[in-house]
């Protein structure tokens, strides 16, 4: 065992520092640090720039155009993109359907599909929930009828992260009405442009548009857009959520976001002290560094099983609890961080809307954000679920 | 030792529950919120002038039903259980409070006023620098011939856009954060220099950052003694934050109540989640958080006319603890929702809200925490 | 509402605080300043001062032997013991099956059974756990069977605090095999000198032997000693159990035991201060007692509603899960304060031995009482228990 | 990066595993403790001369298997999964980690006699009024001729009544607290003036409070130089926190196994008790601190060769976590087990006596929290 990086790893490390520092859109940093709303201009110009360079990828098989990096170069590489405070890419086609595809899709659908997720030009969203089946994926009804070499689906998603943006979705829909749970389900690729599709906006607590409801009214697809076979959906929508909750632990970002909490902490005045003097705010953080420190080691521990060939397992489950319950305990620190300037409510920014928000520039998206952020524990299959994966799958209760 | 209330204060609960119930459903307030001046006036007239709720804390002497603290907390609760966006804390509780500590000429204009709905009052004491420590004040008020002259920045200030009244916090000595050199005014809300940037708060209610430049004041604005207005700033900030502890406890019972419904009708893996165990237990501690906020809550109420300390220990007990409660019930109340907790169009969501700015309004639990153990645990 | 003593409940104050002062027994407080285990004469002592005095059992009805103070006053009373360090009375015969004797008892149980109870020449314990059936009651299968004028008892009992001391037990025990779970329960009292009755001791974590296994073979229990009607036990075991909640809170007692933490933690010195100004034990320190208070008041609002007519409800279990808690941390605190001398292991006190204990005079306890306290979320019905009775019977689920 | 074991280190932990679980069963252990010496000696032997395990963290000169940290805490780990009484941490960890540290004549002694079973060290460092500070010393050692003479109580030593050495902390130097004037010694166990007060611990060791009584002890018994020891013994009493976190490791995941292994046969209500949702939950949040103890564990194995404020942090921020997860872990095991997880006749609860010990060992989760704060988060 050893923690340091080899020279190799070093120089590596250089080189994606210098990459980013050269490359990161300037014009993308500002719109951050004001605090605005990102558009999809926004997240596609960085985009762009990593597919260009050959680096959008770096979880892929290389023949599909991954990059070949180590479990370590990866680490290295989101460590650094965090540092850098990169915007995300989306998720929606690299890490979910994108895999997905080239684990079980045809050649032709690894053709058709795998480059526009690549360069960007397709923006994919995820049509899993339904209003009556959150947590409980496999209740869900939208149906899809056979019809010659199309299927004909009717039904209704809802939490459709940034659909307002999407070319293309990807959805488990009852292929077998008869079957119970869990059998009967398919995975299809629809085109989000088809007729009978709409996509309504959910505006959340904090004001955003960020997630939508999908209603699908006779939109026919047709069957080659179908991954894997008929009623077997449902292996690839395990086999996704596995992916979704190793991502999902975050702990390169949440690294920043204790910086940025110290940050405030070392801006606000509390008393005679700097906030970050009082012992019980320096407490929470510390406890919070400690935390996350737990989490990127078990994350690094997971990481090396993998790579001595243990696929992520139902273990992933504790990455997704104690990753979200990080990234939520960030988001209270910074609200309790800002006092009284956490209750002004902010959604300027909008056309013509030039006013500076009241406060210190980092107080205006502090309760928004934290108001926001309890999605964490409940999206992805919520916390709740996770426990029961880990009882039943790891524990065997 | 009694426990119970009496016949009238039974009424008045009553009474405002069935008109709050009549009037201000979940719909009607996200109207009101919607609406230009972001409430409904017509809401503190009834309050005022049909339902007589105004005077509850008030003497007799003053037009009101003789009652107090007590008073003021089952109406504060009553209000939370709507998450009410009427200036009943910053007008009745700190105004009418204040008011009533320092008697005289001014108490008899003013309280009639208030009882009758005709004045509202904004509590001006919060500065940027200042966080949860009352005597941390910038903003000067300098002698100048009978009166004075307001200069500064106070900052959050509730229900400013609505006020016709300020009651503003001003050193007229003193370094930034001396015990000496504060004092308290009441000011009209439209004097000239008064500046204000108004906004919406993410709990539903108006707020104001207010600029005084070169504000001229009557010498009869100051209430009390010049430069001895810390202790009685003290006190009226304790009864609202005994007042907001009320109303935690109006938001959280809600909030528990809402859950349980919810968790009630719907289901998963073919049964309602209340069928499941963890999100029993979990229901279980936000009744148990709820009762004893109330208990709390009844406890700071019936030791408010305590000595100093004695008060202050006890409100900052009870913040201490409703604060904790208030950030845990409502989590838990999002949690066992799920997405449909985080969204605009569901009461529960509003609630979540209120109750999480009530967490640090007035101090957050650490800060409360930290003054109860430098009154009662000495080294 | 106020929360102020009137004049006669000041004067009760100061007579009862008086009494006390006056009466409790010295060499009783020296045997627990120093840490011993209290035998059974130790608990008599005191037991039968306020017999004698007519101040047993406060909680009676006055016809059996009660006082008829009021709720206040009876509050006011536990506030003095407590505050005085006075040990507590059995609550196995005043607080359980006294209370079950005069409700469901015939005119000749009462006569027979309560004046023991009374003058302490009755020592009571409770025979309900059973090895196979912990919170689960219900599942008891100790049998009962008649024989002309007799039942003959067979079965085994576990966790019966101090049966190495009692005269009679009072145990539940199934007397009609066929019927479901709670009912073909009957409530039976055992002279626990009864041929057939063996009693074994179980030695818990801190070394201690509080409770004992109880064998039951072949005993022959006469009819007339069971109590209400036969199969249905369960009634009186419900109402004992309501009963044994209340009492169970122990807000007078924990009171004094935060006291004595900050009594340590003045004493303890960590770095250049005493403990006690380390912000995080005085934090720990101040959750306690701002808990306690919630807990305190929390139950006066519940005396206030059985003084208005509302008997003792499920919400008491609120009162058993907050109170449990509160003692154990007082506990854990107790522990954490004395440091590196909560590793030794004493005692001593045995015949022959008077070597003093290991470290400071408050250490040595420290540890065992911190083991032997877990039991009290585990023991009454446990916490999860409580939680499922709030559950079902307060909020309906 | 690299985070896999070597075959060496795989088979370490193999043969060890083995050779407890063949000598190492409850009733064994509970037999040696309330034997006369509160051990078995033949164990400590076959681990020194069958195992070779005593020398896995040793250097090949010293007649070791060339390990070191990661060696401790993997032996550690399988020590703790069987609650062994071991003095593996003092003699080895904290003897042998101070002598390879100081090198020269006594470590070309000492080490191999370590390594062959013969010599058994407990560290005299805590003193009654000390609590966690290592600076906090009013033992004496007092220039006299050649050697010294030391003067003192040391409290609560571990593996004491067992040792043929005693590793000493004590002042050649400056005031109670003082960072400077500190030395450590390594001294015959049984040199004349040691008083000792022998005692059994809670969790089963045999400890003794040491009195010195003007204890003539050579010049060589000082480990490095005189009145510099601070940093000398700052860094063994780190070497031995992480072994104590290993060591937890493997308490916490037999008090999780045993609780999955109760739960699963425990019936209730008609039904195996695991199938409760709440109590599924609570194992799974134990695995959860298991898992986040091992990797803490890892994190701080791989720091200690860091430069001291590094090491310092590393080893801080484990063992406040470990420290936190010894005490959920195992009030969870005895809260899941109900009454019988109390009785002294269950392995269970013995596990979960040496965890509690193991939570104030070396200092408490708030000690190690304040001096990771103090290393990392400068105002």
């Amino acid at each position: 065992m050893q923690l340091e990086f080899s020279p190799a790893e070093i120089a590596f490390q250089k080189e994606v520092r210098t990459f980013i520092a050269e490359n990161y859109p300037q014009n993308l940093r500002s719109v951050q640090d004001e605090g605005h709303d990102l558009s999809k201009e926004d997240f596609l110009s960085w985009h762009r720039i990593l597919a260009k360079k050959g680096w959008i990828a770096p979880a892929w098989p290389v023949e599909y155009g991954g990059i070949g990096w180590t479990a370590t170069e990866r680490f290295i590489w989101s460590e650094e993109l965090a540092a850098a405070d990169c915007v995300g890419t989306m998720p929606f086609g690299l890490s979910m359907v994108g895999p997905v595809i080239y684990t079980f899709g045809t050649p032709e659908q690894k053709a058709k599909f795998l480059p526009g997720i690549l360069s960007g030009d397709d923006w994919w969203c995820q049509g899993y929930s339904e209003p009556g089946a959150g947590s409980d994926l496999a209740s869900l009804r939208t149906k899809a009828v056979r019809d010659g070499d199309h299927y004909v689906v009717n039904g209704q998603k809802t939490w459709t992260t940034m659909a307002q943006h999407a070319d293309w979705g990807f959805f488990l829909v009852r292929t077998d009405p008869d079957a119970k749970a869990q059998e009967g389900i398919s995975f299809l690729l629809i085109n989000m442009k088809s007729p009978g599709v709409t996509v309504r906006p959910i505006i959340t607590l904090g004001g955003e548009h960020e997630v939508n409801e999908v209603w699908l009214e006779d939109v026919r697809v047709p069957v080659e857009n179908r991954v894997y076979e008929e009623n077997k959906g449902w292996t690839c929508a395990k086999f996704l959520l596995a992916h979704e909750r190793t991502g999902i632990a975050a702990v390169a970002r949440s690294k920043r976001g204790v910086e940025k909490i110290k940050a405030i902490a070392r801006t606000e005045q509390d008393g005679d002290r700097p906030l970050i003097a009082n012992p019980f705010f320096k407490r929470k953080i510390s406890e919070l560094e400690i935390d996350l420190t737990a989490l990127e080691f078990t994350e690094l521990r997971s990481l090396a099983g993998e790579a001595a060939g243990k696929g992520p397992g139902p273990e992933s489950s504790l990455l997704k609890i104690k990753g979200s319950e990080i990234q939520q305990r960030i988001t209270e620190l910074a609200l309790e961080a800002v006092g009284h300037y956490g209750a002004p409510y902010f959604r300027g920014f909008g056309e013509g809307d030039n006013e500076h928000p009241i406060g210190p520039d980092y107080a205006h998206r502090a309760a928004p954000t934290y108001f926001n952020t309890r999605k964490t524990t409940i999206y992805g299959g919520s916390n709740e679920i996770q426990r029961n994966i880990i009882a039943k799958l790891v524990l065997g209760i | 030792m009694d426990f119970s209330y009496t016949e009238t204060q039974d009424m008045i609960r009553e009474t405002l529950s069935r008109f709050l119930a009549d009037t201000y459903d979940f719909d009607s307030r996200s109207k009101m919120i919607a609406s230009g001046t972001g409430r409904d006036p017509a809401i503190w007239k009834a309050l005022a002038q049909d339902l007589g709720m105004l005077g509850a804390s008030f003497s007799e002497e003053h037009g009101g039903l003789g009652g107090g603290y007590l008073e003021n907390a089952l109406i504060m609760e009553e209000l939370g259980k709507v998450i009410a966006i009427e200036p009943y804390l910053q007008t009745v509780v700190l105004g009418g409070g204040a008011l009533k500590a320092v008697g005289g000429a001014v108490a008899d204009a003013v309280i009639p006023e208030i009882i009758n709905g005709n004045v509202i009052i904004a509590f001006a004491y919060a500065e940027p620098q200042g966080r949860y420590n009352l005597a941390n004040i910038r903003t000067t008020a300098k002698k100048d011939g009978a009166g004075y002259v307001l200069n500064g920045h106070k900052g959050v200030v509730y229900a400013a856009p609505w006020a016709t009244h300020l009651l503003v916090t001003a050193r007229t000595g003193g370094a930034t954060t001396d015990v000496n050199g504060v004092s308290l005014f009441l000011i009209d809300a439209n004097a000239r220099g008064i500046v204000r940037r108004d906004y919406p708060t993410v709990d539903g209610f108006q707020a104001s950052e207010i600029y005084f430049e070169n504000v001229a004041i009557p010498a009869d604005a100051l209430l009390g003694d010049e430069g001895a207005g810390l202790p009685l700033i003290e006190r009226i900030v304790d009864e609202a934050t005994v007042a907001v502890c009320a109303e935690s406890c109006g938001v959280t019972a809600k909030l528990h109540q809402g859950t349980l419904e919810y968790a009630r009708q719907r289901n998963q893996f073919g049964q309602p989640i209340s069928r499941f165990q963890v999100l029993q237990h979990r229901m279980v501690d936000m009744f148990m958080e709820v009762e004893q906020s109330k208990s709390m809550t009844t406890m700071a109420t019936l030791k408010l006319d305590l000595p100093a300390a004695e008060r202050m220990a006890a409100v900052s007990a009870c913040k201490a603890k409703v604060s904790r409660s208030a950030k845990f019930v409502g989590q838990s109340a999002i949690q066992t929702h799920g997405g449909i907790g985080i969204t605009q169009e569901l009461a529960i969501g509003h609630f979540f809200k209120r109750a999480t700015m009530i967490e640090n309004q007035f101090g957050s639990a650490d800060h409360h925490y930290e003054r109860f153990e430098r009154l009662t645990l000495a080294d």
